[in-house]
């Protein structure tokens, strides 16, 4: 295969090779649609259909094949360059529509396939080929982004963490409507270990809180530490001592406001994996499916003598 | 002089003249309903039974400021009781709403026409938006014509008296009111008319009964006037036999792609993003749910052109429609669908470029981006349609081709085309051919870019089909298996097989039609909607004895496999079109053949009488320069200063001067 | 045979031969270090005093898998006496680094000349890879090389005992053993590589150490070697007097765009967004922040152009980079700068499309999309860089051209020459003209499109400036005012002189230069990237007696005004390009000239035997078919299968077959 | 001038010709730089310079010129299809780089200049030409949008509150970096009276609430109702009587996390007007200014000679 030996990109393509068979869609009902980059080479590894399109445009090719083929299982992999940056508004425009899109957006920071430019996730003051001096701009927190357009799915987790990986898939693939996950995935070659504190082993548990719906929010080696309201911040606390659970915040998925997802997405130290926001809301290519059976309900015929010969006023010449 | 002309000034005719056709144009404020009374009175002519071709005028994108000059909206119709097929070059009868209609409009009416203006609407404040020093209803300003100045607010009002409506929506109906006064001057029945009002209005509401009631009042007052040789009647052409309805090019499109859907049995997605001239599609399409048509406003362009490459890739009849500048965005992605050869139309109505340009008006200029647009060597099939209905016909014939050869299809339309109408003889149902298409069933040994040996198409395997699961995408391909592929000599073959599969559609299409003389001294060549006036044209030069003909070519890219052979029967060559000579470029490489363009590039359709008149000059017979520009020298030289003349000396060292026939080779 | 191989074959020669030029091709996994062992060779060479041409050959935009046949990355250089243009056709000598290099590079080195593999990586999982059932070192299949078996892995690990590093590491500095030896075979000085690795380490890196070490082990390895006529050295070549470096085609297009702003004392502003070949542009400026260069690394390539738009608009000189598919993404704002009559670069280093297509291979196929893919009538200036160096003087004049004539400027270089180096005599600083700009100060009646008499540029009055407030956009313009407008005939006026003002360049650029015979048998036009391969090609026809010449063109739009006239003295055209005939088509369109195309797309620049031969052909005493695609028939019959008969006769009738010259009109 | 008459595009134009004045900038330091829509003809109503440039594109264009003349007081005119539909990366990006531009948004939930298309500012079930049966997309909210992309200055107001508009438009001149104002624009022609509630006097205080930093959320005619905090919603409460006003979540636009801001720009009933959020962050154009400043103070010479004679290794042929 052609990612470079060590690259994050096989523990991914591992994880969804693991994972898609379990999940009883057919095989040829599975289409693959990417952009451009490493990340983006992901189709030809599956034995599904697979479409490895043009830069940024994933979002926007794939909708069209969910709305044309509702019955399809359609999965969009992007990166962080592909994703959010050329082909940013077509995510937030797919994701605002809720269109039953699986999306895996492949964050490493970087752009790996052109050489190791910035890339908007990529930190301030980030050293890189374009940015010798360090990069100026403010990076997208991806999870955020993904709330804010309205994606009833959004979950992180590191490329690493298979278990988890497995897990969100499989979540990701039966929820109804647009699913997006940002997956945290290491460029030896270009951005190596810019994850690395998330995903040691010695360092990851202090690092990192997993979301668990209708569970309180503790991390830490020791699950020593939680984190706790404060007025419409979040603190970190300890977990245990009196009183300690109740203080806890609760995390829910299904909150009706994605404000909590928000602030939750937003966390640095620990940062947030898992599931942030899985919440029920009708499906674009419902509405077009709905729309099309109420149009032929009001009995308006359809064929192609009705098109021609009633569609307008005719007049007959003998 | 017209017929019309004449006979008014004989002054001295019978209660109703019959005419054999004419053309009346509508011209007001846009608000003030002109395209509106323009379709009403081009449905009720068809009614009647005349031919006709219309030809709207709208203002710009803007949002036009009441009684300014650019906020002029106009609507042209020919009618005849024979064959026509142009708007009309210059209008008999004009009917101006206020002063910068006249003014706008006035230059275009034949001498001795018939102007009807509203006189409520030539106050100081109008006159002065519309430039007009002194009111030229009371000078001399409009003596060559036959003047008609009515207070059509005041009647209107007048006549509406007892319904109650605020006054400001009473006024609204004064383009019904001139209506009516118009269908008095050519005897036309109200009916259809009215018809139309009951259908739109629910019985009880007084706009409904306003309009109608205005309408009544303005064919009354015309009963009143007291003038002669006002009245005429354009007789009913004769048709062949059929069912028939008025259409639009952009409606005509919309219904050719649910047809190709029916006959192809794929349902019909349409990605677009709103854009004038091409967004009356999208609207028309958007209320086709019950045939299963799929419409996808996207959030762009890009967006719109990815979508619909992501339905064809599905195994829908995919299409995407836009303009010019939508066209430039989708660039890239249309290089997507060259390379994973999937069936794709795109529709480009285009309208006066570049960038913004002139959104509203036509022009032919985009076809050099429609086939050379991308980048890489990447062809696509480019076709042109020639008249509102045959946008018809062209939109099936672009589906057959996407469909049946696997690939992406461009169909330019224009403003002209997209907004003009005409009565469309209906297509028999059994005249339909089916579009076939098989789509491979699972099977061992697939190979995703294995080829039709005849046309070169690949198999459109299409996701949820067992077995044939496989990859595409914009990379290389090797040939057969569709792996990507770097190879030399594969991307060397592959290019060639590209082109290939486009060169071959010449071998499937009909050869170029010849209108006029088989051979002989000038072939007029043109493609898209300058056809009715460029056969009209050739109708009036062998009325006049010369040897002319024209060859109209619905096939862009590849041309039909005659052109070549039908120039070299012509002495010279003219390629007519509505840009700067972008065909006349294409058939000067490929045959090699010295040929002249006639080109305007004004917003504009060409007028019959500028062809007529270049095929004389060429001839050396014509009283006037050939080629457009010189014809404004003086407004030319405003701007350019010193540097006109060697503009022109440019110009013409481009194309060199009307040459000999080079026979293609 | 190459007097390199005429001389190993003889067997007995002198210890070290003086050879005129040697082509050398390094080879092995893109992980091999291939790239800066070939930049260290050729750096090294330039030191030496010789002249040189080199070609990266990477593998495509993927990672490859080790091993594999696409992951082979590829150096080749050549290195003369005297003056030379092109890289070689095919190598001296090649460098393997394992199989997979061996497959793929064999075919291209010349018949008896020397190869060195690294034999340790000939493992039976290595040569399975590269598809050999058995291992070549062993059978017959080399027989008629010379082959230097050298087991590099084992002895670079001897050598490098004593550092302390880990194995893998080590294992990395295989590529300095292998240039070491090579070093030793054309004995060269180690000096200039240690240089490099001592300032690119620090001096207790054990890296640094590691890399030299190899490089001396490689080095005296070759001195063990028992084998007669190894040995060759290449003289210093001849130079005009000056001072030199050695630059790639992007490095001079970075130091041209710098140069332009200190020239003009306008600011640079690079807007862009990375993209293979083009994003060593980006990557330079980036580094330049002292020179006041502004460095936009946007969100995608309409932003980038946008950016640069805005920056122009604003007063700097702005300029924006990408390759083809990104070309095709700013189609739509290169019309917008066409409108606004605005100063604008665009770069466009060009990779082998269509789409995606081999985005690291080279390619001249975005000419038309350059000049044409636009909406409507959007004329810019295209002008084509000719070899890495040449690139400097390119963009000079792209930056010259946009900023005296307000215009976007489109400036193609393309993969190979960006990528490719050779030495370059920097121009003496008074050379350099300075470029005039003059904005506008504050006064009453400023007009924004009143114009220049000469040049036609408008004025550039940019923000901050008081009193010159004015609006500007991308609707059409009232020539002088630049007011919005829908006037059709200052339309059709604007039309024209938008493209007055750049065909008015002519007047301004050079004629185009004619190299070889001045008037005679066959003249080879061509553009860009393949006039080392031309040009030499018509210095072996002419010594081969034949009358032959040269036209290269730096300016495609417009091009120079002498070129009818030359093409009229001339018997053939031949027209030599990578792609399918582009420029052909513009020549036979403007000139009628029955020019024959030499057009190869395979992502390789021309060899110079290629133009050779088809230049013989066309004088009818070649032995090979012309064109391009005949010669793969056999492949292309795998592919299209019954189809490809007629694909050459369809192709065939594209252009015509060999043509005799109808001159220019 | 060229809207339809009773446009609202009037309004703001008024507000902004009576505001530019008194700004106290040059006027040949200002630059209005749109997109294409009815907003976007703009430029041509002010006596300042202008740019009318394409579709989308305002954002991108007006960066370039703000990076290579950061002392230019940059204005981005756009609609709700030009900035949010065609335009929405670019509108995002400039926002999270923080580039010092001052966008107004007029936001008329429809295409008005293509005629009366849905926007991405449509309310679900509109029904427009291009959405007959009413359309399903989920619209955006610009306000959240602005939020998430992270714009230091974001603000909302209705055009015919012209002292509000004033206020924010003065406030948003001078801010440091990005300013963002969603104009709430009525179009008479297609999609008339889409605001009436929020701008009828009758119903105006009942259906808005004010933002005012450091000012408890209270609202209503008689000033009776107040926003609390709910957990991490809001809550509609009574702003008197006992302990009412300690109840009341009290506005701060300077919250260092913009979920508060997050959370108003939601609210539906009432609506949230004026500045959500006014926060300081390094401005795009300070850091490019600052590495070229730094890059010149490494002590680099930066003329022709050194540039070419002096960038790479170079030998002499005499
Ligand atoms: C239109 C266009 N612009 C630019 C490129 C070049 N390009 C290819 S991939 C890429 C960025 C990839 O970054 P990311 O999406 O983060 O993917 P990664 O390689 O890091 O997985 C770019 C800029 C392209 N292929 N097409
Ligand atoms: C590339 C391109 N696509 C489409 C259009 C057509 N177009 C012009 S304005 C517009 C939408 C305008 O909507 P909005 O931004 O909300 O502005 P409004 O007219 O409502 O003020 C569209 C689709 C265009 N001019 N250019
Ligand atoms: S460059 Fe980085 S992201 Fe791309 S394949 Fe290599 S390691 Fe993976
Ligand atoms: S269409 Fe609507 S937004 Fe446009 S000018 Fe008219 S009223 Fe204003
Ligand atoms: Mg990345
Ligand atoms: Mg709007």
């Amino acid at each position: 295969m052609r990612w470079c030996p060590g690259c994050d990109d096989y523990a991914i393509l591992a994880q969804v090779q693991k994972t898609m068979p379990a999940l009883g869609i057919p095989r040829e009902n599975i289409v693959i649609v990417s952009g451009i980059g490493c990340s983006s080479r992901f189709p030809y590894y599956m034995a599904t259909y697979g479409f490895h399109t043009i830069h940024g445009r994933a979002p926007a090719i794939a909708t069209g094949l969910k709305i044309a083929r509702p019955e399809l299982s359609v999965w969009v992999v992007t990166g962080d360059g592909d994703g959010l940056s050329i082909g940013g508004n077509h995510l937030l425009h797919a994701m605002r529509r809720n269109v039953g899109l699986k999306i895996l957006l492949f964050n490493n920071r970087v752009y790996g396939l052109t050489k190791g430019q910035f890339s908007p996730t990529s930190e301030v003051g980030k050293k890189t080929k374009s940015s010798p001096m360090g990069s100026i701009e403010r990076p997208v927190n991806p999870v955020s982004f993904a709330l804010a357009a309205e994606a009833t799915f959004v979950a992180r987790v590191a490329a690493v963490d298979q278990d988890l990986l497995g897990k969100i898939l499989r979540r990701a693939a039966v929820h109804r409507g647009v699913a997006f996950v940002e997956i945290l995935q290491n460029c030896p070659i270009f951005n190596d270990g810019t994850f690395d504190s998330l995903t040691d082993r010695r360092t990851k548990t202090d690092r990192t809180v997993l979301l668990e719906h209708g569970a309180p929010l503790i991390y830490g080696r020791q699950r020593d530490r939680g984190l706790a309201l404060d007025g419409l911040d979040l603190r970190v606390t300890t977990a245990t001592g009196d009183g300690a659970t109740s203080r806890l915040l609760v995390h829910d998925e299904q909150a009706p406001s994605a404000t909590l997802a928000f602030l939750l997405s937003r966390l640095e130290d620990p940062v947030a994996v898992g599931v942030f926001r899985a919440v029920e809301s009708p499906t674009f290519e419902d509405g077009v499916l709905r729309q099309e059976r109420s149009a032929a309900r009001e009995g308006k015929q359809a064929d192609l003598e009705t098109l021609l010969y009633r569609g307008a006023d005719t007049w007959k010449v003998e | 002089m017209s017929a019309i002309a004449a006979r008014a000034e004989a002054g001295n005719t019978p209660e109703i003249d019959e005419v054999d056709q004419v053309v009346v144009r509508f011209a007001g404020d846009s608000g003030d309903g002109i395209q509106l009374a323009g379709t009403q009175f081009s449905t009720t002519a068809v009614v009647v039974g005349n031919d006709i071709a219309t030809f709207p005028d709208y203002p710009a994108e803007i949002r036009a400021p009441a009684g300014s000059l650019p906020g002029v909206s106009g609507y042209q119709i020919h009618l005849s009781s024979h064959d026509i097929r142009t708007p009309g070059d210059s209008p008999n009868v004009l009917v101006a709403m206020n002063p910068a209609a006249l003014k706008t409009n006035l230059p275009a009416l034949e001498r001795g026409g018939i102007v009807i203006v509203n006189s409520d609407a030539f106050t100081p404040l109008n006159l002065q938006k519309a430039g007009y020093a002194d009111n030229p209803l009371s000078g001399e300003a409009l003596s060559s014509y036959r003047v008609i100045a009515v207070p059509i607010s005041t009647l209107n009002f007048k006549g509406l008296e007892r319904v109650e409506l605020p006054k400001k929506q009473l006024d609204r109906c004064k383009n019904f009111f001139a209506l009516g006064l118009v269908y008095w001057m050519f005897d036309r029945p109200l009916e259809p008319t009215l018809r139309w009002i009951q259908a739109k209005f629910r019985n009880d509401d007084p706009v409904g009964e306003a309009n109608a009631q205005a309408l009544r009042e303005g064919y009354h007052y015309g009963e009143t006037i007291e003038a002669p040789s006002m009245r005429m009647r354009v007789g009913a052409a004769t048709f062949p036999p059929g069912v028939y309805r008025n259409i639009t090019g952009n409606g005509a499109l919309a219904l050719g792609l649910v047809a190709a859907s029916a006959l192809s049995g794929k349902p019909l997605f349409y990605g677009t993003y709103p854009i004038t001239p091409a967004s009356d599609i999208l609207h028309d399409l958007s209320r086709r749910k019950e045939y299963g048509v799929r419409v996808f406003q996207a959030e762009d362009e890009i967006a719109a052109i990815g979508a619909a490459i992501g339905a064809a890739y599905g195994g829908a009849l995919a299409v995407t429609g836009t303009s010019g500048p939508g066209l430039a965005l989708k660039s890239e992605a249309i290089g997507l669908a060259v390379m994973t050869e999937l069936p794709l139309v795109i529709l480009d109505v285009q309208r006066a470029g570049p960038s913004t340009g002139m959104p509203t008006k036509t022009e032919q200029s985009d076809l050099l981006q429609a086939i050379y647009g991308r980048n890489g060597e990447s062809p696509v099939a480019v076709l042109a349609a020639a008249t509102p209905s045959d946008c018809f016909d062209t939109a099936l014939e672009a589906c057959r081709l996407a469909l049946e050869l696997m690939t992406p299809v461009i169909l330019l339309s224009d403003a002209y085309l997209g907004n003009a109408a005409e009565p469309w003889k209906l297509p028999e149902l059994s005249s339909l051919r089916p579009i076939t298409i098989s789509h491979p069933r699972a099977g061992n040994g697939f190979l995703p870019y294995a080829r039709d040996p005849e046309t070169m198409a690949r198999p459109w395997a299409i996701p949820g089909t067992p077995q044939l699961e496989h990859r595409i995408g914009g990379l290389e391909k090797a040939d057969g298996s569709g792996q990507v592929s770097y190879d030399p000599h594969n991307h060397e073959h592959m290019v060639a097989v590209r082109a290939e599969r486009i060169a071959r559609i010449s071998q499937r299409i009909a050869p170029a039609f010849v209108y006029g003389a088989a051979a002989g001294d000038v072939l007029i060549v043109s493609w898209g909607g300058t056809k009715g006036a460029v056969f009209t044209a050739v109708d009036q030069l062998r009325k006049q004895g010369l040897s002319v003909a024209a060859m109209h070519l619905r096939h862009l890219n590849p041309l039909p496999g005659n052109v070549g052979e039908v120039l070299g029967r012509f002495r010279h060559v003219l390629v007519a079109e509505l840009n700067r000579g972008q065909l006349l470029m294409l058939l000067r490489a490929r045959y090699l053949v010295g040929a002249t363009g006639l080109n305007k590039v004004q917003g504009l359709p060409f007028r019959v009488s500028e062809i007529v008149d270049a095929v004389r000059e060429l001839l050396g017979r014509g009283r006037r320069h050939l080629r457009k520009e010189e014809k404004h020298g003086a407004h030319e030289d405003r701007g350019t200063g010193a540097g006109s003349d060697s503009a022109l000396d440019a110009r013409r060292l481009r194309f060199g001067p009307r040459s000999a026939l080079v026979p293609g080779m």
